[in-house]
């Protein structure tokens, strides 16, 4: 699965994206299994009110189900326009 | 119904001047133009990062959906990324219609959701540092209006 | 602030690309411009009739209203008069504000008192006849919001 | 004092403008006037509440007294924009 960062996000993580091999059936799930990995996971997602999650390109919740999806992106809410 | 999403700057005025101009059955354009802004004098630019590909399909589908609330002649979204100097343009929007009205409220309501709904983020860049441009509670709740 | 009332076409493009265009400390550039529609698909041409004199007071003293009301950098009226073939422009404004709620607020009050309080008058002139447009309750009404 | 006419109330009394002397206090009373002149001034001020009034290039009501009054414009609602 390509795992991606945007913004602060990939600032404290260090890099835009990655590929994951991983179990996880759910986002949180997945979050779970990154913060447990390194500190600088944990310092990215230490506030999830903080952050945006997007599945396959579409805006999604925390508890998404992980089954059959390709891309996961995490990001600070959005400051376009 | 157009949407780009560029690292280019563009005129503004040349992208209003082609919108909906051959048309004789509207009565109303309504454009916004968003700049970079200087508040306090420092600013050395703004980075506007992007997610590419979701962009194009957020915006796509906020255009559509203001397409299917008002009768839209044409729409127009136009969306920079990277590195933007003061007073540079950063995007634009322009809506066509019948009415008045109509071209002010889909004008309004694509700024509210490009503003909240696009994955777009704004670092500002000054000479004592750099901070991304945090989203405001009032962007959000403006999307309740809808 | 610049008010312009004029027979001579305009081009709304070069307009809104020289509007605000050196400034850095603004952040919203909001245009609406106003075209003949021909609805029925039978309008030879719109004749304008205003007021000359009254009706540059009125614009200037509506922009005036406006730039109290909201913080902008610039607001910008053109109204034109005479006869105007379908997909002329008949007027345009443009405001510009540091943020985006103020310049599309501003646009909207301004097209809302242009309406109802400066002096032209319509008359659509189509192959079976000439009649003067008839002012609407609700532009009237709309002025209440205000 | 001018007294002008604009839309259908120009194209009513068939003038654009003219030069009137009268001794009335208000406009109300310059309507009287000239509706007691002519069938086409009564054509064109028969339903007063269709009319807007313009005294000395201010919107003003039907009472406004004319005292000092240089110009009185008679039009129907304004349809700019």
């Amino acid at each position: 699965m390509n795992v991606m960062y945007f913004a602060w996000v990939r600032e404290r993580i260090g890099l835009p994206q990655e590929q994951i091999v991983t179990d996880a059936q759910t986002v949180a799930e997945l979050v779970a299994e990154l913060v447990a990995r390194e500190d600088r996971y944990a310092a990215a997602f230490a506030d999830i009110t903080a952050l945006r999650v997007a599945v396959d390109q579409e805006l999604a919740d925390f508890d998404a189900p992980l089954a059959g999806v390709r891309e996961v992106a995490f990001f600070p809410p959005m400051t376009g326009g | 119904m157009q949407v780009r999403v560029q690292q280019d700057a563009f005129d503004a005025g040349a992208e209003l001047a082609g919108f909906a101009s051959t048309r004789t059955d509207i009565g109303a354009v309504v454009s916004f133009t968003g700049i970079v802004r200087d508040t306090r004098g420092d600013l050395q630019h703004m980075l506007i990062e992007h997610y590419p590909g979701m962009t194009e399909r957020a915006i796509a589908d906020i255009a559509k959906q203001a397409a299917t609330r008002w009768a839209l002649a044409d729409v127009l979204v136009i969306h920079r990324f990277g590195a933007l100097t003061p007073g540079a343009p950063i995007m634009m929007v322009a809506t066509a219609a019948q009415h008045r009205a109509e071209a002010f409220a889909a004008a309004d309501f694509l700024m509210d959701y490009l503003k909240s709904r696009a994955p777009f983020w704004k670092k500002e860049v000054t000479l004592s540092g750099a901070d991304w441009v945090a989203a405001k509670d009032a962007d959000e709740a403006a999307l309740k209006r809808w």
